[in-house]
């Protein structure tokens, strides 16, 4: 293969076509509650390991909904479990249970992703 | 697809094209890509059509890709376009003919912003004046020159010594349709049909016997996109752009892509090498590449001209399957011959898919 | 000696227990850890022995703690247990006494009555076969209750019952049938043979006059034998294994061993000595919210059945209120995590983040004021902890006010220990370089944390409440007693978790009134708001925070005193009744009594009138 | 007895029309349609309870066969002059009325869905807006895409012509927000196997049982919500619709494919009421909705005095709203009757 001095770049569009939703259907399956997320970012704004990093637990929903699990893995071990989003989340979000879930379903579909 | 729904958008952007006497203004990058395309151009209009064209050869660069390249301020370019109106205003024309569409779309912006800003125009005609002694009118007529040819499609059609019918199959040829982005983006009411569902190429194509695939990145940019392409490392965003939609229209089995643009033939044509030399990967049929024309060389080849006249030897993409579908005569031999019958060399890349 | 083919079911059965029990036991002991077993060497030979000896006879046969928490289950646990267990010692010296000698046969004990043919002579005979009848009768009242108990569980005072496998169904049939048929089969012989003692040699007479008994004896005899060999057998797949069982626990447990936060021959030992008594489930608050399939009985008996669900598992929120009530005294908050750590062990973070982290110096104060992620969510704790520092004068760092890892005990709860490890590290290093020597903790959670898993050399870790308590001691706060009835709620961690009853309670005393409730101390009630839990919905969570709250309610207090963050939060969603921190209420009685503007009173009032509208 | 005129037989107009004529006055209402009803005739459910359409229209009819008011269908008005202290006015038919007070009730029409080209309305073959889907969502109607195949894939593009300079509507419809959760809902009920996906900027459920509603749909009904609006649509091959947005939440941009692509159009204050506007010499808004003399106070009021407005020709309403502003139009007209 020729080398022009330059390569062409994958593209950063979500493709929702290619989506693969395992992931997603298993959590929610087992947790309900996920599916009323706002995306308000209380959970977010409340988080202990946010202050000590960059976080966003809110995030850890899209990146779920989006089949962004390579990502997904490596943002969500910096989740504490401490708790306190679940005391912030306006729709009661049984976010702790969904955390573990996604670790859980993770480590259960590594062979296949990786 | 509902064809009454999009005649419904045609409708609703009908631009007025003069009918004669046109100043014409050159196209930088085209003379060197494609040269064979604005000489076509001007030997239809004028033997064809009898139509009075007229260029001046003191006619410069609009720098339209200096400006779009953050090198040329707006007001050097103002005073640059104010030069080729008073070239026209000297010679007596009042209607801009331009064979590019960075200029086309410079040209529009410009007459735009002095109408939305009198002391622009004012300040400009100074600047002129200063500079060069010289004054201008503003045209009455911003046509592009494939609005002229739309708008004399018929006459062509007419005259047509081919029609954009597969020889094989009886059926019409698949054309994808591909307007350059300053054509209608910025200026919907500018252009033929708009910008969702410009008309310009469709109405030249469906004239000609052809079919127009209407596919889903149709309205994405080829990836010319100047900065894109001029810095080289940056290039692959460039390249990515255009596999795009040529991985959005392979589905259609396009026979030909159609360009109103001198950078999109330019880039669809070539980029369709590189992805081959870089990933293997080819879109058109039987592992070949698709044929990317611009509207003139489709015209020449409608009206019966000789491939190798009309310049299409500096395809990178080979074009000889569409010639083959259309049924045209050409002589393999002579593809690389100069006008004096001598080699004009063979280039040492072999074209797409070849 | 005499013997004959019926002997065999039974016999067979017992050879087959026997090995079983001592291979299986022998297995568990043998995978125990090194320190574990060192501690059996080493105490076998010491009082401890004793002690466990004392405590089979008083809970394994006994059945005491039953006892005291319902007479009647009591009485039937102690009539099969100890009535059984007198049955083959008293009928084993029967049997001696009989034959004249110390080595005689299990069967010949057992199936004595159908070798002896004639009439007991001597007196000792008489006396003991008279206790056997007796026995028996004792044995009988008990199956007969545990037949009425099937049928109606209500009599024990249980609410529910536990459900039974197929094993267990076998094991107990067979344990059903084993005493009406060793009566009605000595019955019979002493009717066919004219002997028998007070109650089989009556009722055989009666036998003998209305059926032609000799055609009876055999099969009685078998299908006694037969039910015997069936119930051991059963035994290895039925609950009954914890009779067995229990008594290796009991040893282990006089000598030292606990369970080890991983699955072992210890843990598994706790396992197979559950009776399935089902007494854990009434103590359960999961109930108040319908949830009723994931009690520590049914772990236990998934965890042996090797079909336990993450749903069941991380479904209860250690409160530990099922521990106290165990007639078995189970680890069971410890058994059910180190299952969930099992379950986890695959996806423990590493928190390399807090590596980059710098180590906040401190100044060198009196104490570390580490308020807990929870306590950030209601400042009115950590203003009244300030403003009580204040007015004593003390000299604090507070750690966590602008950031901290959080203190790593709610991913323990859910079984990371291993990430865990990573915060207890991280803080640990931050508190150890402060060299303060005293660090006041607001979160319960994390004060369990600290002073259980954080090795700190030389720290006191201190919940506020005690702290305020020494200050209050030290004659360092003013007291004033508020005009308030207040009930105080144990939250699990600081009570049960880590036996902080008294010192809340001495200092509520000082300022307000304090109600004595019925569930107080070990047996205080959970709010519902546990990070335990992490399967339970919100709804639930509601539903056992109600109950609970209607439970203080009855005693029509003018507050609900706490003193954890996550109860406060929990019990505020409801909006019954006014809830607040001890250090709230300090805060409060010392600014009444310092004139400072706050209008108690008015307060007051307004939170009765608000419950007034309310009911 | 005072003779008054209502422009417009909806909801607005029967509404204001029944009141007046309990308050003892004589009411014409001129409808432009050949019946009355208005644009609820189009509908089939309500939100935010499903409660269907006839309910409504049964009873309004009932109403107005219960009052002596006349109604004048088919009819539009010519020109209104006012002429001591009365309005006369003509009408297309050529009649002449004589009225003392007038009330504009012409209420709204649906946004062209075909003048946002890039979503490609008319041109793709499965590109409807809520209002087509409506009638599709009557007992009957076919949900079949391309190939006689329930969609499997079905998105919602809210804010079509509202908040949206491209289509010269700033303001918010209001009701789409709701109208899309509610039929999002009845797709799913009768797709069940469909994937339906809601484009917002914002949902703004402001109504009472809105925001249930919306909890609704993602709990029960599994419909997602994507923030982000709809840049194009292009049909592939297949028929289906290629279509991008950015999800604004995780900041990048977004393409699915979907069978069927629902539009949700706004409201525009239309043709009917503008004529309404001329006719009586009375403001518009810049967004063409009628002007109030006050926004909390008089929101009945035109400019001129004696003519009155009622309903969705000063804003877009929700059914329920534009009933309660009917009725508050009534008793503004009363009132000013009887000082006279």
């Amino acid at each position: 293969m020729k080398n022009f001095g330059y390569s062409i770049i994958k593209q950063r569009t979500i493709d929702y076509d290619q989506f693969d939703g395992r992931l997603l259907n298993e959590v929610l399956e087992m947790e309900p509650s996920f599916k009323v997320c706002l995306s308000c970012g209380g959970c977010t704004a409340t988080c202990s390991a946010g202050d000590l990093v960059s976080f966003n637990v809110r995030r850890m929903n899209l990146l779920l909904r989006r089949g962004e699990t390579i990502e997904l893995e490596s943002e969500i071990q910096k989740c504490m479990l401490c708790g306190k989003c679940m005391l912030v989340c306006p729709r009661g979000i049984n976010l702790r249970n969904v955390i573990m879930l996604i670790k859980k379903s993770i480590a259960k579909y590594k062979p296949i992703n990786s | 697809m509902k064809a009454e729904g999009k005649i419904r958008v045609w409708q609703d952007y009908q631009k007025e094209i003069a009918d004669d006497h046109y100043f014409y203004v050159r196209s930088c990058i085209r003379q060197n890509f494609f040269p064979g395309s604005e000489q076509t151009f001007l030997k239809i209009l004028r033997t064809e059509l009898g139509k009075d064209i007229y260029e001046n050869p003191h006619h410069t660069t609009c720098s339209g890709i200096g400006y779009h390249s953050d090198v040329v301020p707006f007001d050097t370019i103002q005073t640059i376009v104010a030069r080729q109106f008073a070239l026209m205003t000297e010679a007596g024309y009042k209607n801009l003919a331009a064979s590019c569409i960075t200029s086309f779309g410079i040209y529009n912006e410009i007459i735009e912003t002095w109408k939305e800003f009198p002391s622009e125009l004012e300040k400009v005609r100074n600047f002129l004046k200063s500079a060069t002694g010289r004054e201008f009118e503003v045209p009455q007529n911003v046509a592009h020159a494939s609005d002229i040819v739309y708008k004399f499609r018929d006459d062509i059609a007419a005259r047509k010594k081919f029609s954009l019918i597969n020889q094989h199959t009886g059926e019409p040829l698949k054309i994808v349709e591909h307007i350059g982005c300053h054509y209608s983006k910025m200026f919907p009411s500018k252009g033929v049909g708009g910008a969702e569902f410009p008309h310009v190429l469709v109405g030249m194509i469906e004239s000609w016997g052809g079919e127009v695939i209407d596919y889903p990145e149709r309205r994405h940019c080829c990836g010319f996109g100047f900065r894109q392409y001029l810095v080289m490392s940056n290039r692959g965003y460039s390249v990515s752009n255009s596999r795009k939609k040529f991985e959005s229209m392979e589905p259609y089995i396009p026979d030909a892509i159609l360009c109103n643009c001198p950078g999109c033939p330019m880039f669809l044509d070539r980029w369709q090498y590189v992805i081959e030399e870089m990933e293997g990967k080819t879109f058109g049929e039987n592992g070949a590449g698709i044929p990317v024309l611009t509207y003139e060389e489709m015209a020449g080849l409608v009206l019966g001209y000789d491939p190798w006249d009309l310049g299409l030897q500096m395809h990178q993409t080979n074009v000889e399957p569409l010639l083959n579908k259309i049924g045209i005569q050409y002589n393999p031999e002579l593809k690389y011959a100069g006008k004096d019958g001598k080699m004009i060399g063979k280039p040492m890349m072999v074209g797409c898919g070849w | 000696m005499e013997t004959t083919p019926f002997i065999l079911p039974f016999t067979i059965g017992l050879l087959f227990i026997s090995c079983f029990l001592v291979i299986i036991i022998g297995i568990w002991i043998s995978s125990l850890s090194r320190i574990d077993k060192s501690r059996i060497i080493h105490s076998i030979l010491t009082k401890k022995s004793w002690f466990a000896i004392r405590e089979i006879v008083m809970e394994s046969l006994l059945h005491r703690k039953i006892f005291r928490k319902n007479p009647v289950l009591g009485y039937m646990h102690m009539s099969l247990a100890f009535g059984w267990f007198l049955l083959i010692v008293v009928g084993h010296i029967e049997a001696c006494n009989h034959y004249q000698t110390f080595s005689v046969p299990a069967y010949m004990a057992i199936f004595m009555r159908y070798f002896v043919t004639e009439p007991s002579t001597t007196l000792s005979g008489k006396i003991l076969s008279a206790s056997m009848d007796l026995l028996l009768l004792f044995v009988l009242s008990g199956v007969v209750l545990a037949y009425y108990k099937r049928a109606n569980s209500r009599l024990f005072g249980m609410k529910k019952t536990t459900q039974l496998k197929l094993g267990d169904r076998i094991a107990l049939i067979s344990l059903w049938l084993i005493f009406p048929l060793r009566f009605l089969a000595e019955s019979v012989s002493a009717g066919i043979h004219h002997n028998g003692s007070i109650i089989s040699h009556p009722t055989g007479e009666l036998l003998a006059s209305i059926f032609p008994v000799h055609s009876f004896e055999m099969p009685l005899w078998w299908a006694y034998s037969g039910a015997l060999g069936l119930f051991f057998f059963a035994l290895p797949v039925s609950r009954y294994m914890h009779i067995p069982v229990e008594v290796v626990l009991i040893f282990l447990r006089n000598y030292g061993i606990k369970v080890q936060k991983r699955i072992g021959g210890y843990s598994r030992i706790q396992v197979y000595s559950c009776s399935r008594c089902g007494i854990c489930l009434d103590s359960c608050q999961m109930s108040h919210a319908a949830i009723k399939d994931t009690q520590s009985v049914y772990i236990l008996k998934h965890i042996r059945n090797k079909n336990l669900t993450d749903e069941k598992l991380f479904n209860c929120l250690l409160c530990g209120r099922c521990q106290p009530d165990c007639p078995v005294g189970l680890e069971l908050n410890n058994l059910r995590i180190t299952q969930r750590i099992e379950s986890t062990k695959e996806y423990n973070s590493s928190y390399e983040y807090l590596k980059n982290g710098k180590i906040a110096v401190s100044p060198q104060t009196e104490v570390i004021y580490f308020a807990g992620c929870m306590t950030h969510l209601t400042p009115a704790i950590i203003k009244s902890v300030k403003e009580i520092f204040a007015v004593a004068g003390v000299k604090y760092w507070f750690m966590d006010e602008e950031k901290t890892a959080c203190c790593g005990r709610p991913l323990m709860q859910v079984g990371q220990y291993e990430a865990a490890k990573k915060l207890i590290e991280h803080n640990r290093m931050q508190i150890l370089s402060s060299g303060v020597k005293k660090i006041v903790v607001s979160c319960p959670i994390c004060y369990k944390v600290f002073n259980e898993d954080y090795a700190l050399p030389g720290i006191r870790v201190m919940h506020h409440s005690e702290y305020l308590l020494e200050l209050m001691a030290d004659k360092r706060l003013p007291i004033n007693k508020l005009p308030l009835r207040v009930v105080y709620h144990d939250p699990c961690e600081l009570g049960r978790g880590s036996s902080i009853y008294h010192q809340p309670r001495l200092l509520l005393d000082e300022y307000v009134e304090l109600i004595p409730i019925k569930n107080e101390k070990k047996t205080a009630l959970c709010c519902g708001g546990s990070l335990a839990n992490i399967k339970i919905q919100m709804n639930e969570r509601n539903q056992i925070r109600d109950t609970a709250l209607d439970e203080y309610l009855a005693y029509q207090p003018d507050l609900l005193a706490t003193a954890c963050p996550l109860c406060k939060k929990t019990f505020t969603k409801s909006n019954k009744l006014p809830i607040h921190d001890i250090a709230e209420i300090v805060y409060m009685a010392i600014l009444n009594k310092m004139d400072i503007e706050i209008n108690i009173s008015t307060q007051i009032e307004k939170a009765n009138a608000d419950k007034n509208l309310r009911f | 007895m005072k003779h008054i005129v209502i422009i417009g037989g909806g909801i607005a107009g029967i509404e204001t029309a029944c009141a007046l004529t309990d308050a003892g006055h004589w009411v014409t209402v001129i409808e432009k349609d050949s019946q009355l009803g208005g644009k609820l005739n189009n509908w089939s459910y309500l939100f935010p309870d499903f409660t269907p359409t006839e309910k409504i229209t049964v009873e309004l009819q009932a109403k107005c066969r219960d009052k002596d008011f006349s109604i004048l269908t088919s009819t539009e008005i010519s020109t209104i002059l006012r002429k001591d202290g009365k309005f006369n006015i003509e009408t297309s038919s050529d009649q002449k009325l004589e009225a003392d007070a007038v009330v504009v009730a012409t209420g709204y029409e649906l946004f062209d869905a075909h003048r946002k080209e890039e979503y490609g309305y008319k041109i793709y073959d499965h590109v409807i807006t809520s209002a087509d889907l409506e009638e599709l969502l009557k007992p009957g109607g076919d949900l079949t895409v391309a190939a006689g195949k329930y969609p499997k894939r079905i998105a919602f593009v809210h804010c079509v012509g509202s908040r949206d300079e491209k289509s010269g509507n700033h303001y918010c419809s209001k009701v789409c927000c709701i109208t899309g959760v509610k039929q999002a809902i009845e797709l799913k009920m009768r797709l069940p196997d469909a994937e339906i996906f809601c484009f917002y900027m914002d949902l703004r459920m402001y109504g009472k049982h809105f925001e249930e509603l919306y909890r609704e749909a993602q709990e029960k009904y599994d419909i997602q919500f994507i923030r982000g609006r709809l840049s194009e649509a292009s049909e592939k091959i297949d028929k289906s619709l290629l279509i991008k947005s950015e999800d604004t939440l995780s900041g990048r941009p977004l393409k699915m494919n979907v069978d069927l692509m629902v539009l949700l159009v706004g409201m525009e204050a239309g043709k009917g009421t503008a004529n309404a506007a001329k006719a009586c010499g009375i403001g518009c808004e810049e967004s063409g909705f009628l002007k109030t003399t006050d926004t909390f106070l008089k929101s009945n009021f035109s400019e001129q005095e004696g003519i009155f407005l009622a309903g969705s020709c000063t804003a877009p309403m929700s059914v329920n709203d534009t009933i309660l502003h009917a009725r508050s139009a009534a008793m503004e007209v009363k009132h000013w009757l009887s000082k006279r």
